[in-house]
């Protein structure tokens, strides 16, 4: 019988999985930051599947505070990501223009 | 089969068709809204699997701020960019194998991990010291006392995401001003937001809630204010900078200052635990706020100094 | 008496997501979607608030739920709005 | 002497604050800064020489509860480094960017990152290491970005995203041993890693993660550009230090936390890319026809001589013999970190003097930058691994280390090397010596050459003579 914590944790692998070839193969920038956020909600997936002890049991605190900083970690990268990208994008604009 | 398990399959195949359509979506601006969609699924998922301090979380942060920071980065973006060749097929398949590979044996690990799974977690000696660590909430017991450190590098990685976007040209120009009916709504929702984030702040002692949710709030209220043209509200100058800067600085001051009654760092006397954690919530949540709020810029925000400066930047 | 009361209540809010859905799926253009979705799930959200509140048996709890209510018409309201309004920029700019 | 290893971890992060707050004076508020924290490293190096290694765990509370901090030998080496590089590129720093908006922003930056190193090599935990990972990618990206050309830009983004895809991996094999033993402290790990399916797949995810992040052949293609784009102090630290991190975690994770389990083929496959990585990048450098990219090429190659020496250290069964390879793998990193960060410094003189850095157009440098050339020639001979640079020491043992064991193949690959280290070195210097088409007077910019010239100094002087405390420090902490 599969139980909630491993259905969990191989749907992170799997989401995490996902992320992972959209982030290798994807072209376009923004794209690849979507898939590398999406590879990041995996990995944080089987750390809160890893916590889960079962209904009515307590789950261990410990991952959930780690993703908590693993979600503003990556909202960090994410915003550092887009700026870079649109820095690139003026600086393509001007050279064009000129 | 329980319902339980019904809904949990579900909820994992609702999950996976919106990272595949989130991902694999002709129309960028489809992806975009369906990843936010993804997002609030998966702060569902947390909720189910007792996180709901993590779901609020990733509903205010990683589908709430990360989307509108992905619409504004579209809005940027001008039209007839978008066209680029796809990859040879040969690349596609080897990144395809070589992808099933690391998740078969990731998921064959995670397997062994959970079977062979020994030792008691360090779950349980958070249970067991919770106590002593100023606060009865776990979670918040973990992020500000236990592994304080991590938090308090974690606020230095946000600021320093900060300062780097700061060095990439001009910020966004501010839109001009909504609707009478949009302003009249911003003007209500505004307060009832820094309410709110009050109340997560102060209930994370206790319950779900803590800094980076309310800080996560104030910033979603403050994009919402900003969108309707009303800028003018926002501190300025040098008490921008100081703001930004106080999440990680307040943290470091009292990690700090507790050494001088021969502790080791981060170590907070267990009688002053609850009011110094809710000391650096405060600045924690003040300074996550700001520094959302002006990585939302995606630039050079023209409020970070007051005088000539900041013109030409 | 009262389970009989939510479960009619929340099945009509069931009822009138379904709809709402079903129109934002098949009605042609953005205004006439605008229209059928904010309409349609403003009303089955306030029946399954209200559903819900019934079964919470502490008043100030059943109070927050029917408050979130009155957060997402309010928010509905200005962000159909908001649409509705782009949609009929994008119009005079065509034509 | 938990205060020396709280300042050496708060110096850089206060600075970094205070120079943010007050953008006009970051400059001095930035070295001030790191001259404390200079002290702080000071004061810890002298007392693990003297008392061996310590913990500290942050908080008070029991290790695994709480984070451990470890000041041992390696890392107080690794920190003494840091600590010296980010000085000398400081003072660079406060003539090089002129413009102070340019400084408002590179200061908290830069010492973001100095924290990060710091933190990185102190950390005992896992999950603590994905922060510091991150820390340094983030500063690191943002620094190189600093460059501002269209080509900064775009090596900095994609520097972004393969050091987040790098995290990421890392961070996945942290999940499966959390999973697997329910700590993340990196000695409760290793007491309990053993030859099963979690263990190895968390040792795989981590380590490609990290190879990601420290650019081993042919997980390099991204380092090139992101080195020779960025301004010419942030090359230093990156070149010097920062790929270093990555290698650093590797090699702990390799010797502490996973020894039970890792396979014989592991060392094998290390030391085939470690190899290649010599090859290729000794081969690639002598082709640059830029300085900078010349000198990112041999950081790609000088990278392969420490996976060469990891792979060595692996296959050496404990003893003498090993702690000769470990301590020759250490030397390697140190000089590689004062020498690199030695060239990239004089090379942005060059630059700055010349206004490119094409090697084909620098006839008469050596006129026109006396103090500048010979640093590079200081540099030069710590690369190629010449007496009496502590290169020459360490490349001793390893290829004497190879013979003993017969590994005739990485005798052959690591010669090869350095005879190509000393045609790119020698093509630089070639020129630089060579007659210039108008003579020109000798300039004398002390502030902006002698960071370059003491690193160099350092380099090949400073370790190579001082070389051989490194190895009883190391046993005797070990």
């Amino acid at each position: 019988m599969l139980d909630a914590s491993t259905l969990y944790g191989l749907l992170g692998i799997f989401l995490a999985s996902l992320g992972l070839h959209a982030t290798i193969l994807q072209r376009d920038i923004l794209r690849r930051i979507l898939a590398i956020n999406i590879l990041g909600v995996g990995v944080f997936l089987v750390f809160i599947a890893t916590a889960y002890n079962g209904p009515g049991v307590a789950p261990d605190a410990v991952p959930h505070a780690l993703v908590l900083t693993g979600i503003v970690v990556a909202v960090a990268a994410t915003a550092l990501a887009l700026a870079l990208q649109r820095r690139l994008e003026m600086l393509r604009r001007e050279s064009d223009d000129e | 089969m329980t319902p339980i398990i019904l809904l949990d399959t579900l909820l994992a195949i609702i999950l996976l068709v919106l990272a595949v359509v989130a991902l694999h979506s002709e129309n960028l601006r489809q992806s975009i809204f369906v990843f936010i969609v993804f997002g609030l699924v998966t702060a569902l998922v947390w909720a189910r699997l007792g996180a709901p301090d993590v779901a609020l979380a990733e509903a205010a942060i990683g589908s709430g701020i990360a989307g509108a920071l992905l619409l504004a980065a579209l809005r940027d973006r001008q039209p007839g960019c978008e066209h680029i060749e796809p990859r040879p097929s040969w690349q596609v398949l080897t990144v395809t194998y070589l992808v099933i590979g690391v998740g078969l044996t990731a998921s064959w690990a995670f397997l062994d991990a959970q079977a062979s799974r020994s030792g008691p977690a360090i779950g349980e000696m958070v249970q067991a010291e919770l106590a002593h660590s100023g606060v009865s909430n776990p979670v918040t017991a973990v992020l500000l006392n236990f592994r304080a450190y991590d938090t308090l590098l974690e606020l230095a990685v946000l600021f320093a995401a900060l300062i780097g976007v700061m060095a990439l040209g001009p910020e966004r120009s501010a839109p001009q001003a909504a609707g009478p009916l949009v302003s009249h709504f911003v003007a209500w929702l505004t307060p009832l937001l820094i309410l709110a984030a009050g109340y997560l702040l102060w209930v994370g002692a206790h319950a779900p809630g803590g800094a980076f949710q309310a800080g996560a709030l104030l910033a979603a209220g403050g994009i919402i204010v900003r969108l309707s043209g009303k800028s003018g509200i926002f501190p300025k100058g040098a008490w921008l900078r100081v703001l930004a800067a106080s999440g990680y600085g307040v943290f470091l001051f009292v990690g700090l200052a507790v050494m001088a009654g021969d502790n080791a760092f981060l170590q907070y006397p267990s009688d002053w635990a609850g009011s110094l954690i809710l000391l650096i919530e405060i600045f924690a949540t003040l300074s996550i706020a700001a520094s959302l709020l002006l990585v939302y810029l995606g630039g050079y925000p023209n409020a970070w100094m007051e005088d000539k400066e900041s013109q030409h930047a | 008496m009262i389970d009989l009361l939510s479960i009619f209540l929340i099945a009509g809010g069931l009822f009138f997501y379904c709809a709402g859905t079903v129109g934002l799926l098949r009605l042609p253009d953005t205004l006439s979607r605008l229209h059928a979705v904010t309409k349609a799930d403003n009303l089955g959200l306030g029946l399954l608030a209200l559903g819900i509140a019934l079964q919470i048996g502490d008043p100030l709890s059943a109070v927050k739920v029917l408050l979130i209510w009155l957060l997402v018409l309010a928010a509905s309201a200005a962000g159909g709005q908001l649409i509705a309004q782009h949609v009929v920029e994008q119009k005079e700019e065509t034509k | 002497m938990n205060e020396a290893m709280a300042f050496v971890i708060a110096t850089p992060l206060l600075g970094a604050m205070v120079a943010a707050v007050f953008p006009r004076q970051s400059h001095w508020l930035g070295v001030l800064s790191l001259i404390l924290n200079a002290v702080a490293v000071g004061l810890l190096l002298a007392f693990t020489l003297s008392q061996g290694k310590s913990t500290m765990v942050l908080g008070g509370w029991q290790e695994g509860l709480g984070i451990a901090l470890h000041a041992d030998a390696l890392a107080t080496l690794m920190l003494a480094l840091t600590a010296c590089v980010a000085l000398a590129v400081s003072f660079y720093a406060t003539g090089y960017f002129h413009n102070p908006r340019d400084a408002a922003r590179f200061w908290p930056l830069w010492l973001l990152l100095v924290a990060a190193l710091n933190g990185l090599f102190l950390a005992g935990d896992l999950f603590n290491l994905y922060v510091t990972l991150e820390l340094l990618g983030l500063s690191a990206v943002a620094l190189t970005a600093l460059g501002g050309k269209r080509e900064s830009i775009d090596a900095a983004l994609r520097y972004l995203m393969v050091g987040l895809l790098g995290s990421l991996g890392y961070l996945a094999g942290v999940a499966i041993l959390y999973t697997a033993f329910g700590t993340l402290d990196m000695q409760q790990v290793g007491d309990q890693v053993a030859v099963d399916p979690a263990s190895e797949t968390a040792l795989v995810l981590m380590t490609g993660g990290l190879l990601l992040k420290t650019a081993l052949f042919p997980l390099h293609f991204w380092l090139p550009a992101a080195h020779s784009n960025a301004p010419a102090p942030v090359s230093a630290a990156l070149s010097a230090l920062v790929v270093k991190a990555g290698f650093y975690l590797v090699l702990r994770l390799w010797t502490e936390v996973f020894p039970q389990a890792v396979p014989e083929q592991g060392a094998l496959l290390l030391g085939v890319l470690g190899s290649m990585a010599i090859l290729w990048g000794s081969w690639q450098a002598l082709r640059a026809q830029r300085l900078k990219l010349l000198a990112a090429y041999s950081t790609v190659a000088q990278l392969g001589y420490l996976f060469v020496g990891l792979a060595l250290l692996v296959i050496t069964p404990a003893g003498a013999a090993h702690d000769l390879v470990f301590g020759a793998i250490v030397l390697m990193a140190l000089t590689h970190g004062f020498a690199k960060s030695s060239l990239f410094l004089a090379i942005g003189v060059v630059q700055q003097h010349a206004g490119h850095d094409r090697i084909d157009h620098l006839d008469g440098t050596s006129q026109r930058l006396p103090a500048t050339t010979f640093a590079i020639a200081l540099a030069g001979v710590a690369l190629i691994g010449l007496p009496p640079s502590g290169a020459f020491l360490g490349k001793w043992h390893l290829i004497s280390t190879s013979i003993n064991g017969g590994q005739w193949l990485l005798v052959l690959v690591m010669g090869i090397g350095s005879l190509l280290a000393a045609a790119y070195i020698f093509r630089v210097l070639g020129h630089a010596f060579g007659e210039a088409a108008f003579a020109s007077r000798p300039v004398n910019n002390a502030s902006a050459e002698w960071p370059a010239l003491t690193l160099g100094i350092i380099a090949t002087l400073g370790l190579g003579l001082g070389s051989a405390w490194v190895w009883p420090f190391l046993g005797g902490a070990a």
